[in-house]
């Protein structure tokens, strides 16, 4: 085995990231949608990392990403959690495809 | 050893984050999440970012986490067990979306890397330190991130605002409805 | 500036009816109606005045040249390609002045009588002011975007008119019809503007008509059907010029737009707009004649509308429709004159030319009488006519003399032009260009007698429309007698002295023409009279005879059962229904090809998807994943290819679908019956 | 540093604005605040709109290079300072409570608008990955919560769910692309990854996930999913917003990491573009026919729209450009005079179906003109603005010899002119049942009249003027 190079976190993040793909299409819960999403972010979040690790040391641009993407991320939540709640209020449960009013 | 804590966390991560998509359970699920991003915080140590492994940690899972998971206690009856699951050819359907996704992204990869290879650019491991990280994120030139690092407290405040307003319960909101 | 008044404010013939347009249409109230046609007549008559010293001016001191007397720079696509707006003055263009001014002010005037007492009465000269406005805009535009503007223009103002009845389904239909079967020709037009001033570098008339800029054009050669850009884009231009002008087979929306008001059928679908397409391609005649395709396929075009609606126009019963295909077969004829000539035998484009003028007088004249006849009995019918000569002497005495001059009786003004554009056939060698134009002067003479005999004389149809029967006021017989001067007396005018575009030579009059296309003319009038002087039982026993050929051509060659069939059996059944299906289910839904059968498909469908956000992400994931797949195994070329292959697919349809609704709105056909 | 402060003046002022029309809001107990609310954004829009026209538009950078001004910037940012005016004086709180609107919460409402327009002139300069992302998430997550903000109405919730997580996926995409192109070059300054940048098979594989994560700013087919539901449920001012400003905003992020990055990879780049446009266009049109509602058919035919600017997208030359930033001003106007009679009538009279607009003309003949006039433009009819924002559009293809797609474009123009022709007649040919309009006379409140006439104005006047196309072009000249 020899040590963990690039081209290991890059498929590690590919899998991460199809995962986030495949939960957010398949979670019919609107919380499970959004832990999706935050996985989709890690992987992104994950790949800059590894860039600046492995290829770009001089750039501190790659450590700096994540810092925004997490922030983001924060931001994000809160907002989809807020408008969950308020939807909820509404429909009694968290089913993505219940009670749509809007279609065709 | 560096290998064997590289694929102990990564197993562990996509295990976690497995069962974060999978999972009947709501808060079985935000306890997954919450592996996955403590694992990958772990990978950011493995990778000498120790102050984004930090901050993972505190906000990821001290902050985002918690809100998740309050937000799940603030809705207990419909979100502990999820009774209805996604038909099985949606999730077929969705599974080959995310395998093509990942069919291509790994032929690209591997593309990428095999042209590192031939062109002998050199992997020089090197990681910025938290000062480096703390200077840049002040500084005003043009390696530096103050002006979104500014503008970040500017979509926190809209968020904040955003949240609260939507978030309000209204003073009656079912016989409002009902005079419409 | 060339000093001349007239010539140096020729803006001025466009721009005063927009005034007026202006002024009815925004500043008068709907209570002013005497004030407002009165805005609207002096605007269009000041034009007149305005396009007649110009003319004056023009062919006393000009004649011949090519004067841009206003201009200026409008778009700029590039430092090397420029579009100019300017007031383009030469030889055709004064021509149309006349004819457009002239003609618009008398309808006006009539209007004023004919449109007495009707709701919408400032309305309507409002739209007929904006009509003659964009009309003139295009006679007088100097460069080919500068013209597209305003063919788009004449196109909504007779949209508006069309459906001034709005309160009538028919109407509705006819007047979108015509909008959107005119804007599916321009569509080739657009194309053809853009690929012609890419590649000549320039929009204006005058350079595109140039012999430099013609010779390079011809030397390019298309990036697709192996043509030169030359041909290509004559072809294109054609497209819209055919969809104006009606020529086959985008001819379907004329006839409907009788619905408008008899006026506008007088001027917009008789007299101007129609002509809109002769005169394109007259004004890029040079281009024209310089690629054996484009001018063939005006020819034939022209020759095949000619004969074909000649044909059908003997059927109808219903005296607009009757002027409407005898419209259509007349300006075939002048799109088979322009298709005859060439740049060094111009005399076909002077014959194309003059018959414009003589059509627009005598045509504008039947609508008029038609009108008036029709505002006296209160119907379009024939069958409810007859007699009616004693009762309207004025209208009859000037239907007389426009039907003799569109039957080529000499010495009228029709038998001139028409014996020109019978000579120019000839002297191309073009026999049976000649053959089909000879035929199609007789059925000419043939049905417009039939429609005046019954009319006018045979017995009386209906009694109490025939009691009721007077002559119409002044204000309508005014414009028909002044008209009426013109249709007879303009084939004295020695035209080709005005209107060439290279020198003619004279030739002596060709007799064998005028003895053949005055025999054909009489020998139709004669049988017109055998059939429908007095009662009797000839057409009834003819059509008896000859019913299956009678039906055929009575149905207008079943070519708009041929749509429906083909729209509505081939493309709706097997087409257009899977694509609506398309839209409601697949873009909303998701589609499972492995499914059994539609109706299980459908219900499961229902019970699984409908407006989720989840079907919404799978599917745009679904979509990423493909398209970067397909990028990367089969390369960019494929994917275009089988990305706009469908696209392309799912276009087709669409038009088939289209034009399908269309036709099922519009109105259904009339009662086969014989007269 | 001082220097720096004053370039980004304009995204200052926007936050100011901002702030302080969220502090009035404090004062919601006094029945004034809503109005002094109001009419500060207004004075404030306008005073920056002016302060734009004055200053010179020259190239000028601001914290080393990271933030750019210059011509095209300014014209992006007139673009959308003047959306959000237009649509300021359309939310107009007018005297009674509506449930169409959200006027009790005013100046939260304004104050995220603001936000979501400073994130938008902060897009328009922003030379480097970070401050991309951020700036878009500053757009995306004020226009979330007011998609979602009308508290009354269950379907603006469920438009908020869905407008959250296409966003959320497709910032997800985006960075995962933006990653790539990090990884590729080992920059994040926009000027250095455009020279470095190859066309290996990541860099296709990135532009296709940067290309999807703008598809859904943009609603390009197939990312358009979410816009016909989140146009319907929003309240009508904000789907006003999103199809105007928020679109143009992704016309702008298109130029910077699509045809920035990827214009090289000349085969993959013309070809996704031209068959974005193409299947956008005609999937809009052909489910634009179906629709009544007035929103989702505004939603649909602003589908199509966007595919038309995108033919403007596939010419990499400055007429393909100068095209695009016609047009997106041809179509602000004209889009926002419908949208403003559509939220006159439905504030009014509740009414968004379209055949409730069944005898408007007798009613409202002034606003059933305007309507008619803004449907004629989105059409394309000559000599509308509408018109020959497409005909250059055309052009700009045709010269990089692009027939097929011309002939797309104008095949589809004639689709959508049978569509914009429903509209007109509802309003002018069909009878309404029982012979009595659903809709009565409506009294038009002068800052909704002063749109009206503003928005006729232009689209009367782009076309014809040649000012117009002029500035389009010296603006597009300047790049971004």
């Amino acid at each position: 085995m020899n040590s963990p190079g690039l081209e290991h976190y890059l498929i590690f993040a590919a899998l991460l990231f199809c995962i986030g793909l495949y939960g957010i299409v398949t979670r019919r819960n609107l919380i499970g949608m959004l832990m999706s999403v935050e996985i989709i972010l890690n992987a992104a979040a994950l790949n800059f990392v590894a860039f600046h690790r492995f290829k770009f040391g001089g750039d501190v641009a790659g450590a700096m990403f994540p810092l925004f993407i997490i922030a983001i991320a924060a931001a994000e939540a809160a907002v989809a959690l807020a408008i969950i709640l308020a939807l909820f209020r509404r429909k009694r449960n968290l089913d993505v495809l219940s009670d749509n009013l809007l279609k065709n | 050893m560096e290998t064997l804590i590289f694929y102990t966390t990564a197993f562990f991560i996509l295990a976690a984050a497995g069962y974060v998509v999978t999972t009947m359970n709501i808060f079985r699920a935000a306890i997954g999440l919450t592996g996955v991003l403590a694992g990958i915080a772990g990978l950011y140590l493995l990778m000498n970012a120790q102050f984004l492994s930090a901050v993972q940690i505190t906000v990821y899972v001290g902050g985002i986490m918690v809100l998740i998971v309050f937000a799940i206690l603030l809705m207990p009856e419909a979100s502990m067990h999820l009774r209805r699951e996604n038909p099985k050819w949606f999730r077929f359907i969705g599974g080959v979306s995310a395998a093509l996704v990942f069919a291509v992204l790994a032929y690209s990869i591997t593309a990428f890397i095999g042209a590192q290879d031939a062109a002998g650019t050199s992997l020089e491991p090197a990681a910025a330190s938290i000062r480096e990280i703390g200077l840049a994120l002040l500084s005003p030139g043009g390696n530096g991130f103050v002006l979104p690092f500014e503008f970040v407290s500017v979509v926190l405040i809209a968020a904040l605002i955003g949240a609260t307003t939507i978030a309000k319960r209204t003073p009656n909101p079912e016989t409002k409805e009902e005079q419409e | 500036m060339t000093g001349y008044w007239f010539l140096d404010h020729l803006w001025l013939v466009p721009l005063l009816p927009f005034i007026g347009f202006i002024v009815t249409g925004l500043f008068l109230g709907s209570s002013a109606r005497r004030t407002s046609a009165w805005t609207a007549i002096a605007a269009v008559g000041l034009s007149a005045v305005c396009g007649w010293g110009a003319a004056f001016e023009y062919f006393s001191e000009f004649n011949g040249e090519a004067l841009v007397t206003f201009e200026f720079p409008w778009i700029e696509f590039s430092s090397s390609l420029t579009g100019n707006a300017g007031i383009l003055a030469d030889r055709i263009s004064i021509l149309l002045v006349l004819v457009v001014t002239t003609i618009s002010f008398l309808i006006h005037v009539y209007s004023q009588g004919y449109m007495h007492g009707d709701r919408g009465y400032r309305r309507f000269f409002a739209f007929m002011n904006l009509f003659t406005f964009s009309m003139l805009g295009l006679v007088l535009s100097s460069s080919i975007l500068e013209i597209f503007v305003f063919w788009e223009l004449v196109g909504l103002s007779s949209f508006l008119l069309i459906g001034f009845y709005w309160e009538r389904p028919a109407a509705v239909a006819a007047c979108k019809k015509a909008f959107i079967v005119t804007r599916f020709a321009d569509l080739g037009f657009l194309i053809g503007l853009l690929v012609l001033s890419y590649h000549a570098g320039s929009f204006d008339f005058r350079e595109l008509n140039s012999p430099d800029t013609i010779n390079h054009l011809a030397g390019i050669t298309a990036p697709f059907f192996g043509c030169s850009i030359l041909t290509l884009s004559a072809l294109l231009v054609f497209a819209g010029a055919a969809g104006k002008s009606a020529m086959f087979p985008l001819h379907i929306w004329l006839p409907d737009a009788m619905e408008g008001p008899t006026p506008v059928s007088a001027l917009i679908h008789a007299a101007t707009m129609v002509v809109a397409g002769v005169y394109l391609v007259a004004r890029l005649f040079p281009m024209f004649s310089a690629t054996t395709a484009g001018i063939d396929l005006v020819m034939w075009t022209g020759a095949f509308t000619c004969l074909f609606a000649a044909l059908i126009a003997i059927t109808q019963v219903d005296i607009k429709r009757v002027l409407a295909f005898s419209t259509l077969s007349q300006i075939g004829y002048m799109m088979l004159a322009l298709g005859v000539a060439s740049m060094d035998e111009s005399l076909g484009y002077t014959a194309s030319m003059f018959h414009l003028t003589t059509h627009a007088c005598f045509k504008a004249l039947l609508f008029l009488c038609a009108g008036s006849v029709i505002h006296a009995v209160h119907s379009n019918d024939v069958r409810d006519m007859g007699g009616l000569r004693k009762k309207m002497p004025i209208t009859h005495f000037t239907f007389l003399i426009a039907c003799l001059a569109i039957a080529g009786v000499p010495p009228l003004s029709g038998f001139f032009s028409k014996d020109e554009i019978l000579a120019a056939a000839l002297h191309s060698g073009e026999y049976a260009v000649f053959a089909i134009a000879a035929t199609a002067a007789g059925l000419t003479a043939f049905y417009m007698f039939r429609i005046y005999l019954l009319t006018f004389w045979n017995a009386p149809q209906d009694k109490q429309r025939y009691d009721q029967a007077h002559e119409s006021p002044l204000s309508m017989t005014f414009p028909l007698v002044v008209l009426a001067v013109p249709s007879a007396l303009l084939g004295i005018v020695p035209f080709s002295d005005f209107v060439h575009i290279s020198e003619l030579e004279h030739h002596a009059t060709n007799w064998m023409v005028v003895g053949v296309s005055t025999t054909l003319g009489l020998c139709g009038i004669a049988l017109a009279f055998l059939f429908y002087f007095k009662p009797n039982q000839w057409p009834a026993r003819f059509a008896f005879a000859f019913s299956g050929i009678y039906k055929l051509v009575f149905r207008k060659f079943y070519i708009d059962e041929l749509y429906i069939f083909i729209t509505h059996k081939i493309i709706f059944r097997s087409i257009s229904r899977p694509l609506n299906w398309f839209d409601r289910h697949i873009i909303d839904g998701f589609m499972d090809l492995t499914a059994q059968s539609a109706r299980r498909l459908g219900a499961w469908l229902r019970k699984t998807a409908t407006g989720g956000a989840q079907v919404y992400l799978l599917w745009s994931i679904a979509g990423a994943g493909v398209t970067m797949l397909a990028l990367h195994i089969l390369g960019a070329g494929i994917v275009v290819v089988a990305l706009s292959g469908v696209g392309a697919a799912a276009v087709t349809v669409f038009i088939f679908q289209f034009t399908l609704q269309l036709l099922n709105k519009s109105e259904p056909l009339k009662r086969i019956e014989i007269d | 540093m001082l220097e720096n402060i004053l370039t980004i003046g304009n995204e200052l002022g926007l936050i100011i604005l901002a702030l302080t029309v969220l502090a009035i809001g404090f004062l919601r107990k006094h029945s004034a605040a809503g109005y002094l609310g109001w009419s500060v954004a207004v004075a404030g829009l306008a005073l920056l709109s002016a302060w734009l026209f004055i200053s010179p538009a020259i190239d000028k950078a601001a914290f080393g290079g990271v933030y750019q001004t210059g011509p095209a910037p300014v014209f992006f940012k007139q673009l959308f300072i003047w959306a959000a005016l237009l649509i300021t004086m359309l939310s107009y709180p007018g005297k009674q409570s509506s449930n169409v609107l959200p006027y009790r919460h005013i100046s939260e409402y304004l104050g995220l608008m603001l936000f979501s327009v400073s994130g938008m002139c902060l897009l328009v300069s922003a030379q480097e990955l970070v401050m991309l992302y951020v700036s878009l998430e500053l757009i995306t997550i004020p226009v979330i919560m007011l998609v979602a903000f009308n508290r009354n109405d269950p379907r603006s919730h469920e438009a908020g769910m869905k407008y959250v997580f296409f966003s959320a996926l497709s910032s997800g995409l985006l960075l995962y692309g933006f990653s790539w192109v990090y990884g590729l070059t080992g920059s994040t300054l926009l000027p250095e990854i455009r020279d470095i940048i190859d066309s290996s098979p990541i860099a296709v594989t990135a532009l296709v996930l940067i290309m999807a994560g703008v598809g859904f700013k943009l609603a390009a087919v197939p990312f358009h999913l979410w816009a016909p539901d989140t146009y319907e449920g929003a309240p009508v001012t904000i789907t006003a917003f999103l199809s105007v400003a928020s679109k143009a905003a992704g016309f702008v992020l298109f130029y910077k990491v699509v045809e920035g990055f990827f214009v090289d990879t000349a085969v993959t780049y013309i070809t996704l573009t031209g068959v974005l446009a193409t299947l956008t266009m005609t999937i809009g049109n052909l489910v634009a026919m179906h629709q009544r509602n007035m929103k989702r058919f505004l939603a649909y035919s602003s589908i199509a729209q966007a595919g038309y600017v995108m033919i403007g997208l596939s010419q990499p030359e400055l007429l393909g450009k100068t095209a695009v930033m016609y047009y997106l001003l041809v179509y602000l106007f004209s889009n926002l005079a419908a949208f403003g009679i559509v939220t006159l009538v439905a504030l009014r009279s509740g009414r968004e179906d379209m055949r409730d607009y069944a005898g408007f003309s007798i009613t409202n003949p002034k606003l059933a003109l305007v309507m008619m006039l803004s449907m004629f433009s989105l059409a394309g009819i000559p000599p509308l603005a509408g018109f020959m924002g497409k005909f250059i559009l055309f052009a700009a293809a045709a010269q990089a010899g692009l027939y097929w797609l011309v002939f797309a474009g104008t095949v589809n123009a004639i689709i959508a002119l049978y569509y914009y022709l429903i509209v007109v007649k509802w309003m002018y040919i069909m009878k309404p049942e029982n012979g009595k309009p659903r809709i009565g006379p409506i009294t038009t409140p002068a800052p909704h009249a002063i749109v009206l006439a503003v928005t006729t104005l232009a689209i009367l006047l782009v076309g014809i003027l040649p000012i117009f196309l002029e500035w389009a072009k010296s603006c597009a000249a300047g790049g971004f």
